[in-house]
């Protein structure tokens, strides 16, 4: 701060500068304060380590060190006062006070002296070194200073040494020191060490003396009485606390300096003492808030500078030195933000509301009134008054006494001329401040803290502040700025009112600096309907505006000063000098200017034979007509980029007038590179003037013109009927390839059928009013990982996707050509096929055309297979049994709506099945199916093994095709069952069928294929169709590997489907070594071999002969 | 105070304003009759929270949505509010006022988007203005149920 | 999802304002001219009259109207019943066949501002229009206009009845 | 009675002003837009829980030597400002509270007007005459 100060002061007495700040020796930390005599740091390199060993420490005690020379001068003792009852104080706060206490009267001194205990000289150094003690003893008679010695010594200390011990007692008397004053600092390696501890010990003193101080000064004030030594109150309590800080007990200093400040406040304030009390009081509560800050007690520190403020902020003392009160509130208020802004810097954490920045902003608005007062009072003040009243200032005793009246008390009336010729001196160096760059710096302290604090709004009110102050100190270049750089946010959030506020101090700036460029800017901005600018101004910012286009210099705002308007006239002479014309650029595109402009292409997408077009659509707000000279875009794409202008052939008149909208049109044609590219407008510019003078070019960018969405944007719903402000701006659209006038068609038989290869015709006419050439017919789909083949050739050889089918490359008008392409999907699915066709036109102007087209395929299964399985008695079985012969038999459902012809089919067994069939022939060749019907076979089989889990019987070929398609061969594998195995197979040899009362043989065979005996009961149960003959009771064994058979004859009584009388097999109880043959596989072998019934046919008349049934029967069995 | 029959009667004449005599259901342009339910919407919420306390958070805002606002101007309550918590909620009604007119059936159910989407526009004026931006589209399977559909978008 | 925190009848009220409100800021900006909305805004009230006439008879159960005075009463409890206000029924014409509703507060326009560009719109139109239409379904021809208009500045509300004929045969219900 | 209200939008523009002292208004304006500040800080989201505001009504925002404002914000992200001059001490805080409510119901009511476009500065002769007449207690 003070630095700034000065800076700004040049020019006034050096005094003037400090005037209203506090004294350096207020501000500072009190330091207990040790001499060191004895040292020579010039010429003694040990003494020079001993003293730096003890200043260059970073944790220091709070103690600061000087050096004292023998020569030295202490200050001189003032002769105790035994009675304080004549005694009139002149003043508060003597201000040499502080200082002494600071740096010129320590509370110990120590004398250094180079001695060694086997010292050769030890006695003449002993005598010496007693001699210098007495010296500085005498210098500080009176005083309680407390001396010590330090001998420096080369040789380190032994532990027990009696001639140490002997001679440290004979040093002490010689110097007449108590023990506790003598030490001893060997020079080496541990030096720090020792004077770290040396530093705490005399510390411990300088409290002791302190405190000592501070009792002393409490022992005065029971001589003081109230009426005639109010001050002395203060200044005692003010002592006190000074010594406690010095003694760095701030809790009694924060105490004594509150009482300090209390007795102030009980002296009755006068014009003459007016200025001293308000200075002390300044001074004592700065410490009691720092020193609140230190005990971390913020509020109450706020809280005392509130009510110091309360109490002074109305007493301005004399009316012709108001500005002194401000200057001091302002001080007061800049002050308290450094301590705050200390503390928080210490970490104290601060709040939006209660922040350093809020005290700097009062100072400043303080400053303001500063200045104000100043104006008022010390503008006529041209000379300084002789003889200098001031003259003397720096031997004044007190703190804020009047200089040409020093030490008077307030009883006596003051001089009249003297007083005048004072006041007059002040007003004239007042006259001399830079109140502006105080105010200024005031602001730039505030704005720091706001932002900080996250008020960017009050910052930015306070930042406009500091442009009106640069402003009034005449910086306009500066306003300038700072107003243009904060008009973009007020701007954002729409403050028109402030925004016009702004624009009007901001062109003045502009015109008063000759900035051509923002003088137009800010003037289209003001010419604006949203400004609020009173029209007369407006007319007068449109004609200046039409001035600069002719190169005139604009006239300024008659409001303006004289002098102002002089120097601004001087600056613009030179700018439209030269011949060559002036050319300017505004970036309209973040200003809410006069000229408001919608843009958008008529479509979403061109085709690449058509003209692009984009409609221009401009409104100004501005009252008065403004005329442009050019209007273009700049259109990019991928491939281009180009600024296209308005056709002025049309004659379509630039001149708009208030709120009119104009339309314009841009054409032009696309680039074919671009095809299925963006296009879009990067910028409009609007050219204003002519070439010949001045040229003024505006310049929209798009990006961000079309990204508001405002609250009342979403309202912005287009009625039937729309107007400039519902329209919406669209700023980019995609070429496409023209839209082709080949005519495509497709022939085919939908749907196709899975396995198929499936043909689709394409038929290409040519519809184009000129022949077509470089055509291309691109086959494909959208999934790439769907395994349907696709092929160009009937020889449905699979090939990769997209296939250029073969077509001729040219394409007479009028004329066709077919193609086809080939499908063959394996799934039943919707296939999605894209056809696209590509040439050129064969014209004068080739452009690419391209139709696409799509082929949606379902594709469905032909038929599906599915197979059961027969026991010989053509029952339905679920299970095999190894050796025992079965049917299977396919069934076909077919699902094609087209009719299917089946060529062929077969089964190829998988082994252990076979056949048993000598040749497998179909039995459905040559027969069409059409939807819905279902084809079956039967095929006789056997399995040779078993097997544990369902085994794959073979597969099913069906050889098929459309009717006139291509054959087509599917192939269903089969599945079947288990396989058991059990030792035992049964068959029986019976005739198709009986007579009535005609005997018939019937033969059970009991095949044993293991290799071991198995044994059987057999019996045949009694029925009421038969009488029969043959064991009804028997027991059998057959041998391994062989066939036994039972033979019965049956006599049949009726006729009809009879049922036969049932074989029981079981196993014998006795049974020892039974084979793996259970109960119920018997019974189920039973089932499934014996048939129940056999027809019986009525007597035929005449002599019936047997048929030769059994033998062929046999043959069957045995094939 | 206006009849709710005066409510149910003016919705369909404003259906009928904004599709005129257009016949075909396919992509009719329905965002007039949207926009009409924005602005309504937009309004009224400005009424209906002057008394609330201050939402917590969108999830908040979203519950008052579905069953205050709901009750109030549709009678009933919500039948069914689902939401992933990224933004999409679901409101199922399954006797929606405005479609509790129309008898059930195909061709009905084609018209059923005129009487669906000025609520869409209320939900989503409502949303706005509590400075929800998002995107409301309803779905009728049977009439007379409904299920709005509500894309908060994020920014 | 329980408790019941507002007055639904008057939410309802409100939406319909509401609704009635942005319907017509929507026709201004589809129609050139305020005339037509005002048109538009009649045959909306005639296609809501004669639907509404079925909800009246069948709340208030009341039959056939005897003369011109019975159906003034009978309009003027719909207005109680529809939008809640007691209009007088007054300035009988001397033949007696014309009369007025006379509304001191209406829901319709009650926060209502009509900008100065529109000062000729009949916001209320929508009233005469259903009149008009009720009237129509009991084989009563009318026509209905309005009078006074506070929306206009005007004290209160004036909407003018005048009897035309009394229809022998029904029309179909619908447009004319 | 208070010497301005005003009425700030969703996206901190100004909607309407009203000072009982015209002159004032763009001293005005540059307070209250101050006072955003102070309101966007209070509803921070960022918060931490618990410390949220419930009630629409912010209390004072902040006071200078020369006048105190009072800030209250709609669930719809309307801002209402009231300025009160500080050399005033009878209007109780509850007063402040109802002449927002009561600045509410109008805007509510404001807002219905079908041919007002929410987001667009209110020009309402009514809505400015009741607005004004709240502030100075004449109603």
């Amino acid at each position: 701060m003070e630095q700034r100060l000065i800076q700004i002061m040049q020019g006034s007495p050096s005094f003037y500068q400090n005037y209203f700040n506090l004294p350096q020796e207020l501000k500072v930390k009190p330091l207990a304060l040790i001499g060191f005599s004895g040292l020579d740091i010039v010429n003694n390199a040990i003494h020079k380590s001993v003293w730096e060993t003890f200043i260059n420490r970073n944790e220091k005690a709070a103690v600061s060190y000087k050096l004292i020379s023998n020569t030295h001068k202490f200050p001189v003792i003032k002769p105790k006062r035994n009675s304080y009852d004549w005694y009139v104080p002149k003043g508060i706060l003597k201000n040499n006070w502080m200082i002494k206490h600071l740096n010129e009267l320590p509370a110990v001194i120590v004398i250094f002296y180079d001695l060694d205990w086997k010292d050769s000289l030890w006695n003449e150094k002993m005598i010496e070194c007693a001699s210098r003690v007495q010296s500085l003893r005498a210098a500080l008679e009176g005083r309680d200073t407390r001396i010590v010695v330090v001998l420096i010594q080369n040789v380190l200390p032994l532990p027990e040494d009696p001639l140490a011990a002997e001679r440290a007692v004979a040093l002490c008397s010689s110097c007449e020191l108590n023990s506790q004053s003598l030490y001893i600092l060997p020079h080496g390696p541990h030096l720090l060490g020792y004077t770290i501890r040396l530093e705490n010990t005399f510390f411990e003193f300088c409290q002791n003396y302190y405190y000592n101080c501070a009792k002393n000064v409490k022992l005065h004030k029971d001589h003081l009485n109230k009426n005639t030594h109010q001050y002395l109150f203060v200044r005692h309590q003010f002592k006190m606390a000074f010594f406690n800080e010095l003694k760095q007990d701030i809790q009694s200093a924060h105490k004594h300096y509150s009482l300090s400040y209390n007795n102030l406040l009980d002296i009755r304030i006068v014009d003459t003492n007016a200025l001293e009390i308000r200075t002390v009081a300044g001074f004592i509560s700065y410490k009691i808030c720092k020193l609140m800050f230190a005990l971390n007690l913020p509020r109450d520190a706020i809280a005392q500078f509130k009510s110091h403020i309360d109490k002074f902020k109305n007493r301005s003392g004399f009316q012709e030195l108001a500005f002194e009160h401000f200057a001091w509130l302002s001080k007061q208020y800049e002050i308290f933000g450094e301590i705050f802004d200390d503390a928080v810097k210490q970490g104290l954490p601060a709040v939006q509301t209660q922040h350093p920045g809020i005290y700097y902003q009062q100072g400043a608005q303080y400053a303001i009134l500063r200045k104000k007062a100043c104006q008022e009072l010390c503008s006529k003040i041209i000379a300084y008054p002789h003889p200098d009243p001031l003259e003397g200032i720096e031997r004044i005793d007190f703190y804020g006494q009047r200089l040409w009246r020093p030490g008077k008390m307030s009883s006596e009336p003051p001089e009249p001329i003297v007083e005048a010729n004072g006041i007059q001196a002040l007003q004239f160096l007042e006259n001399q401040i830079n109140h502006s760059s105080i105010i200024i710096s005031l602001y730039g302290l505030a704005i720091a803290q706001y932002k900080i604090y996250k008020c960017p709004r009050t910052r930015r009110h306070l930042v406009l502040q500091m442009a009106e102050e640069c402003y009034d100190s005449k910086d306009f270049g500066k306003a300038l700025t700072l107003l243009s750089h904060m008009l973009s946010d007020y701007r954002e959030e729409k403050w028109w009112g402030i925004i016009s506020n702004i624009l009007e101090k901001a062109i003045k700036c502009a015109y008063l600096t000759a900035n051509v460029q923002d003088y137009i800017q800010l003037a289209l901005e003001i010419l604006s309907s949203s400004i609020n600018v009173a029209l007369e101004d407006k007319k007068r910012i449109y004609e200046n505006l039409n001035r600069i286009f002719k190169k005139q210099i604009p006239y300024g705002d008659p409001k303006l000063p004289h002098d102002v308007l002089q120097n601004a006239i001087i600056l613009w002479q030179p700018v439209f000098n030269n011949v060559e014309p002036s050319v300017f650029t505004l970036d309209m595109t973040k200003i809410i200017s006069c000229v408001e402009s919608k843009l958008r292409f008529t479509k979403p997408t061109f085709e690449i034979d058509q003209k692009v077009s984009i409609d221009i659509f401009i409104k100004t707000t501005c009252p008065f007509p403004l005329v442009f000279s050019d209007i273009s875009l700049k259109v990019n794409s991928p491939c281009t980029s180009n600024e296209l202008f308005i056709d002025k052939s049309e004659k379509k008149s630039l001149i708009f007038h208030p709120n009119e909208v104009k339309k314009f049109v841009i054409e032009f044609e696309a680039d074919p590179n671009d095809i299925n590219k963006e296009i879009q407008i990067e910028w409009m510019n609007i050219t204003i003037g002519k070439d010949s003078e001045c040229l003024v070019n505006l310049k929209f960018e798009t990006q961000i013109l079309n990204v508001d969405n405002s609250e009342s944007k979403c309202f912005q719903k287009q009625g039937k009927n729309s107007d400039f402000n519902t329209l919406k701006s669209i700023h980019n659209s995609i070429v496409v390839p023209r839209d082709s006038k080949v005519n495509l068609k497709f022939e085919h038989d939908l749907p196709a059928l899975v396995g198929e290869c499936y043909e689709v015709y394409l038929l290409i006419i040519n519809e184009e009013l000129s022949a077509i050439k470089d055509l291309k017919v691109e086959i494909y789909t959208d999934d790439g990982n769907s395994e349907t083949q696709f092929s160009s050739l009937p020889s449905m050889q699979p090939e990769k996707l997209p296939i250029n089918l073969p077509v001729s490359q040219t394409l007479e008008k009028d004329s066709r050509i077919r193609t086809s392409i080939f499908i063959r999907a394996f799934n039943p699915e919707i296939c999605n096929i894209h056809v696209k066709i590509i040439y050129t036109l064969d014209s004068d102007k080739p452009v690419i055309s391209i139709k696409n087209e799509m082929i949606i395929l379902p594709v469905v299964q032909p038929f599906e297979i599915t197979t059961t399985y027969v026991s010989v008695l053509m029952q339905e079985i679920h299970k095999f049994y190894a050796g025992e012969e079965f049917g299977v038999m396919p069934l076909i459902k077919f699902l094609s709506p087209w009719p299917i012809h089946i060529e062929n089919t077969s089964i190829e067994f998988l082994p252990p099945l076979k056949s048993l069939e000598t040749e497998l022939h179909s039995q459905i060749a040559g027969l069409s199916f059409n939807k819905e019907e279902i084809s079956s076979e039967f095929y006789l089989a056997l399995s040779e093994k078993s097997s544990d889990q369902n085994m794959v019987v073979g597969e099913y070929i069906v050889t098929w095709k459309r009717e006139n398609g291509a054959s087509v061969i599917t192939r269903v594998p089969l599945h079947g069952y288990h396989c058991d195995w059990i030792p035992l197979n049964l068959k029986i040899s019976a005739p198709a069928h009986g007579f009535v009362r005609t005997p018939v043989i019937i033969q059970y065979h009991l095949i044993n294929h293991s290799s071991h005996l198995v044994q059987l009961d057999v019996g045949m149960e009694a029925s009421d169709g038969f009488m029969f003959s043959g064991y009804r009771q028997s027991s059998v064994s057959v041998l391994p590997n062989s066939t036994k058979t039972l033979q019965y004859n049956l006599y049949p009584l009726i006729a009809g489907s009879v049922a036969l009388p049932r074989i029981l097999l079981t196993i014998p109880e006795n049974s020892t070594d039974g084979p793996a043959l259970r109960q119920d596989q018997l019974n189920q072998l039973i089932e499934r071999t014996i048939p129940q019934y056999i027809y019986v046919i009525p007597q035929i008349k005449g002599n019936a002969e047997l048929p030769e049934i059994i033998e062929s029967r046999e043959m069957v069995l045995s094939s | 105070m206006a009849d709710d029959i005066l409510l149910d009667l003016l919705h369909s004449e404003i259906v009928q304003y904004v599709v005129g005599n257009n016949d075909n259901m396919k992509d009719e342009d329905l965002s007039t009759l949207e926009y009409i339910g924005f602005s309504t919407g937009y309004r009224i919420i400005e009424r209906l929270t002057k008394e609330m306390p201050r939402f917590k958070d969108e999830l908040d805002t979203m519950k008052f949505i579905c069953t205050d606002f709901w009750s109030a101007v549709y009678k009933k309550q919500i039948d069914n509010l689902r939401t992933n918590h990224q933004g999409v909620y679901v409101l199922q009604d399954n006797v929606f006022r405005f479609l509790s007119r129309l008898s059930n059936g195909k061709q009905y159910l084609e018209v059923a988007p005129r009487y669906v989407t000025f609520t869409c526009g209320v939900i989503r004026g409502s949303l706005a203005n509590l400075n929800i931006q998002c995107l409301v589209t309803a779905e009728v399977q049977s009439l007379p149920s409904c299920k709005f559909h509500i894309q908060v978008q994020r920014t | 999802m329980s408790r019941q925190r507002f007055d639904t009848k008057k939410v309802n009220s409100e939406l319909v304002t509401l609704t009635y409100g942005t319907l017509v800021a929507q026709m201004v900006k589809d129609f050139d001219n305020p005339d037509d909305v005002s048109k538009q805004l009649d045959r909306i009230g005639y296609n809501m009259g004669i639907r509404l006439i079925e909800d009246f008879l069948s709340k208030t159960g009341t039959g056939r109207c005897l003369d011109l005075k019975d159906t003034a009463d009978k309009i003027q409890s719909a207005f109680r019943l529809y939008l809640g206000v007691q209009p007088n029924v007054v300035n009988w014409s001397p033949a007696g066949d014309e009369f007025s509703f006379i509304l001191d507060s209406n829901p319709l326009t009650e926060l209502v501002e009509l900008p100065e560009d529109l000062k000729q719109l009949k916001y209320c139109n929508i009233i005469c229009g259903a009149i008009r239409g009720a009237l129509e379904m009991v084989q009563l021809d009318v026509q209905s206009w309005v009078v006074q208009d506070q929306l206009k500045g005007d004290q209160n509300t004036e909407i003018r009845v005048k009897f035309i004929r009394r229809l022998e045969d029904a029309m179909p219900a619908g447009e004319e | 009675m208070a010497v301005c209200a005003a009425i700030v939008g969703k996206e901190n523009s100004p909607k309407f002003f009203c000072c009982v002292n015209p002159d004032e208004e763009l001293n005005f304006q540059y307070k209250v837009l101050s006072s955003l500040d102070i309101i966007e800080e209070k509803l921070n989201p960022t918060n931490k829980p618990g410390t949220e505001i419930k009630e629409l009504y912010l209390g004072m925002l902040y006071s200078l030597e020369t006048c105190k404002i009072y800030g209250y914000v709609t669930n719809t992200k309307i801002k209402f400002i009231i300025v009160v001059d500080s050399s005033n001490l009878q209007l109780r805080d509850n007063e402040i509270r109802s002449m927002f409510s009561k600045i509410h119901s109008e805007y509510a009511d404001m807002v219905s007007n079908p041919f007002y476009t929410p987001g667009e500065p209110i020009t309402s002769k009514l809505f400015a005459s009741s607005i004004k007449n709240i502030i100075t207690g004449t109603v």
